[in-house]
């Protein structure tokens, strides 16, 4: 049997479950099974499948696909054409399966929590999470640049979806203001994908790539520049860098914590994705890494300096996650092979953190139905375990050693020093540092400052599965902090292909 | 000969459709440009994609937009 | 009515925690773009200078700059929709620029 | 014709674009801002359409009486009217979703204006 199949199962799967799952109305014990068994498998196909590429309908290059080019006459198959993808293509490799299989864990734990803590589990909620899994997953795999922009789009849609059904105040109008930035960023995006596909006559990165580096197409033209452009900025639509943090921080705000928790992972996981496609194409114009590099100093200094202003503690998370993408641009913009591997691993450790301290958090919001810091204090005593777990993440976050974040911060600025930028390595102890005040801000405010006489606290028990979540993701960040060449030997081989 | 015209009316009654003070009036506008792209799409040597944006174009956007507009004219009478 | 409302908003009775907040994400602001501008030494050293001599005034002339920055970043969308078309502008003529000159 | 219906056909999908931009940035009525962002949209696939198209050409369907080598040489290029297709059916599903949000906010506030409805709310 081929097991290449299953890296399109990787993606069938959640979209077959979640529209499964939609039909089922009402019908909550099914919905339960269902989605856990599902969000089970999720994380264990990736690491089943073998590395290689999987073409969908069976359309290998001409070269390789002597049925179809029989009979085509030699101005295809004699030239450069023939080497040419014919449909879209997915590619697995040992970075995909790492970034898959984080996604697919905090999937996993993001149903967990919904399931447990909702008395009434819905069908719909759960095919959006497993909606937005899918298109993530299609976005890290797909070598197609337009395939990705549809699954794209999908995920977009999903997230709205999520911040619809997550009943917090002023939720619609998040909602309708996300959707129409999206509307504007989203076709600017397609429009610089296409300058391409007229440039190079390809929408596949890889012969892109080819016809770029063999002199097709000249890499200078104007049309090639204007589509980096729009390229670019459809990616800080994407990933929320600035000028997009006001609103991608709202979306963070305004969703429930455990799809915050998948949202953000979303981001993360689309910057990585569409970042590494930028570089990709682009590396031989020396402009884009400043670019790259500059945007996210920006976002940096921008995301964690609002968040120390926010009062509401899923704000201030959310601006602290815009700010930590910072660090990822960063590892992406030195362009060294080191510089892209601390990155990628800084992605994999936010997106674990980012999820731990939005559910982490989000035990407050349970107990309190209130997320605003200044009505909120003494919640130490009221839950010290998952105070102490909110801690340690926060820790990590801030990149304290033993925690995950630590190696990856200290490769970045590693990479940083030998690239001749040490500026950078400083912007980015002196933000760590402001990054664990502003933390310790919101946890004194919420857990450790006396409790206020006007603050109610429900009776109703924090579910088991909430800590066992907070445990796992606990579990990991100590894995990859102790042990970090587990993450970092799977991520070179990509980095060192994009140098 | 006939491009150059299509061409002018999408434009012009794109700005046509968004000067309109009544919001009914500016819903329907939105067909012609929708449909002008259309006959635009037969032209530029893509008929398939012409149907699917005569559809699309000038019935379900326009009609969409048309009955937001009802219904939320509705919800403001009230309050009035 | 309504700018009455806002100054009640305003006049909101300013804790410890919001003050230092402030004073931290400032101080913050001013060291952190200082750091950055340093690195336009790679471009040429007579402008780095240039640049933190006229970052320096800036932050002293324009001192309080958080509790602007705070106001222009929110959540209204007609501005947030101002500057992202503003970006997109900064990010074309720049790609065009770099190009050129890099 | 001295103007070359291409490089017309390409700044009618400009105009359009920037007509959609400017819509959604300086009109304040949702409804207005909605209208504007159907048309960026309509701008965007003309512009895809307008990239595959050949002077000249033939349309991209293979009859029996054609040779391929020919067909090669004189078709238009069909890749970019497929994702042309796919975009639209992706506009108008977005379009769907962005009304029903605007129905539901305007049954709260009783207003289609923008700078009501989606105002800083502030803390």
């Amino acid at each position: 049997m081929d097991l290449n199949a299953l890296i399109a199962v990787m993606i069938i799967l959640p979209i077959a479950s979640a529209l499964f799952l939609n039909l089922l109305h009402k019908k909550d014990r099914t919905i339960k099974i269902i989605a856990i068994i599902t969000a089970v498998v999720l994380p264990i196909i990736p690491l089943l499948t073998p590395y290689g590429s999987h073409f969908f309908g069976g359309y290998l290059p001409l070269a390789q696909n002597s049925t179809l080019a029989q009979g085509l006459p030699a101005i295809i198959t004699g030239t450069q054409l023939s080497q040419f993808h014919l449909g879209i293509m997915y590619v697995f490799s040992s970075a995909q399966q790492l970034m898959i299989f984080i996604l697919g864990i905090i999937t996993f734990f993001a149903i967990f929590t919904f399931i447990n803590e909702t008395k009434k589990p819905s069908g719909v909620y759960a095919f959006l999470l497993f909606m937005g899994t899918a298109s993530l997953s299609a976005i890290l795999l797909s070598d197609d640049i337009f395939n990705l922009f549809v699954f794209f789009e999908i995920a977009a849609l999903a997230q709205v979806g999520i911040v619809v059904a997550s009943g917090i105040k002023d939720n619609y109008e998040t909602a309708l203001k996300y959707i129409l930035i999206g509307n504007i960023a989203g076709p600017l995006l397609l429009l610089g994908i296409v300058m391409l596909l007229g440039v190079t006559g390809n929408v596949n990165v890889t012969d892109m790539i080819f016809s770029i580096k063999n002199g097709f197409v000249d890499p200078q033209s104007p049309v090639l520049l204007m589509a980096l452009s729009l390229i670019t900025f459809g990616w800080l639509y994407a990933s929320g860098l600035p000028p997009f943090h006001t609103i991608k921080s709202e979306v963070y705000s305004k969703a429930l914590p455990h799809g915050a928790a998948l949202i953000q992972a979303f981001s993360v996981f689309t910057l990585v994705a569409i970042g590494i496609i930028i570089i990709r194409l682009f590396s031989y114009n020396p402009f884009t890494h400043i670019a790259i590099i500059g945007i996210s100093v920006i976002a940096m200094i921008l995301g964690i300096t609002m968040a120390l202003m926010q009062t509401d503690y899923k704000r201030i998370l959310g601006y602290l996650a815009v700010g930590e993408l910072g660090y990822i641009g960063i590892g992406l913009g030195l362009g060294t092979a080191l510089g892209i591997t601390a990155g990628l691993f800084q992605a994999i450790n936010e997106s674990v953190i980012t999820s731990f301290l939005f559910i982490g958090f989000g035990t407050v919001l349970y107990k309190t139905r209130t997320s605003d810091t200044k009505k909120l204090g003494g919640m130490m005593y009221v839950n010290p375990k998952v105070a102490l777990l909110v801690l340690l993440a926060g820790l990590a976050m801030a990149g304290v050693p033993p925690l995950n974040a630590f190696q990856s911060k200290l490769m970045l600025i590693q990479a940083s020093i030998q690239s001749g930028l040490p500026e950078i390595g400083i912007i980015m102890i002196l933000l760590s540092i402001v990054t664990f005040m502003t933390f310790m801000k919101a946890f004194y405010t919420v857990y450790m400052r006396p409790k206020p006489k006007e603050l109610e606290v429900l009776d109703n028990k924090i579910p088991k599965s909430t800590i066992i979540s907070l445990v796992a993701f606990l579990i990991i960040c100590i894995t990859l902090g102790l042990f970090p060449q587990i993450a970092t030997s799977s991520l070179q081989t990509l980095a060192a292909g994009l140098v | 000969m006939i491009e150059y015209v299509l061409m002018i009316i999408t434009v012009l009654g794109a700005i046509i459709a968004l000067m309109q003070r009544d919001l009914l009036k500016a819903a329907i506008l939105t067909g012609i440009p929708g449909v002008s792209i259309a006959f635009l799409f037969q032209y530029l040597l893509a008929p398939d994609v012409a149907l699917t944006q005569a559809i699309v174009g000038s019935a379900i956007v326009p009609v969409f937009i048309a009955i937001t507009v009802l219904k939320t004219r509705k919800t403001e009478e009230e309050i009035k | 009515m309504r700018e009455v409302q806002k100054k009640a908003e305003e006049d909101q009775p300013i804790t410890n925690i919001t003050a230092s907040a402030m004073l931290a994400a400032e101080l913050t602001l001013i060291a952190s773009v200082l750091v950055a501008v340093i690195m336009v030494r790679l471009i040429h050293p007579v402008l780095m200078i240039i640049m933190i001599a006229a970052v320096l005034i800036i932050a002293v002339m324009a001192r309080p700059i958080m509790p602007r920055l705070r106001k222009e970043q929110n959540d209204d969308l007609n501005n947030m929709m101002f500057y992202i078309v503003v970006a997109l502008g900064i990010v074309v003529a720049l790609f065009y620029w770099g190009n050129l000159n890099v | 014709m001295v103007v070359d219906s291409q490089l017309m056909s390409f700044f009618t999908a400009g105009s359009l674009i920037v007509i959609g931009i400017f819509a959604a940035l300086f009109l304040d009525n949702l409804i207005k801002k909605i209208i504007g962002l159907a048309f960026l949209g309509d701008g965007v696939n003309l512009f895809i359409i307008t990239m595959g198209y050949k002077p000249g050409g033939i349309v991209y369907i293979f009859l029996p009486d054609m040779t391929i080598s020919n067909f090669a040489q004189t078709s238009a290029y069909p890749l970019p009217f497929a994702l042309v297709l796919t975009n639209i059916v992706i506009g108008a599903s977005t379009l769907a979703v962005i009304l029903g949000l605007v129905l539901i906010l305007n049954k709260r506030h009783g207003s289609l204006s923008a700078s009501k409805i989606l105002r800083d709310k502030g803390e």
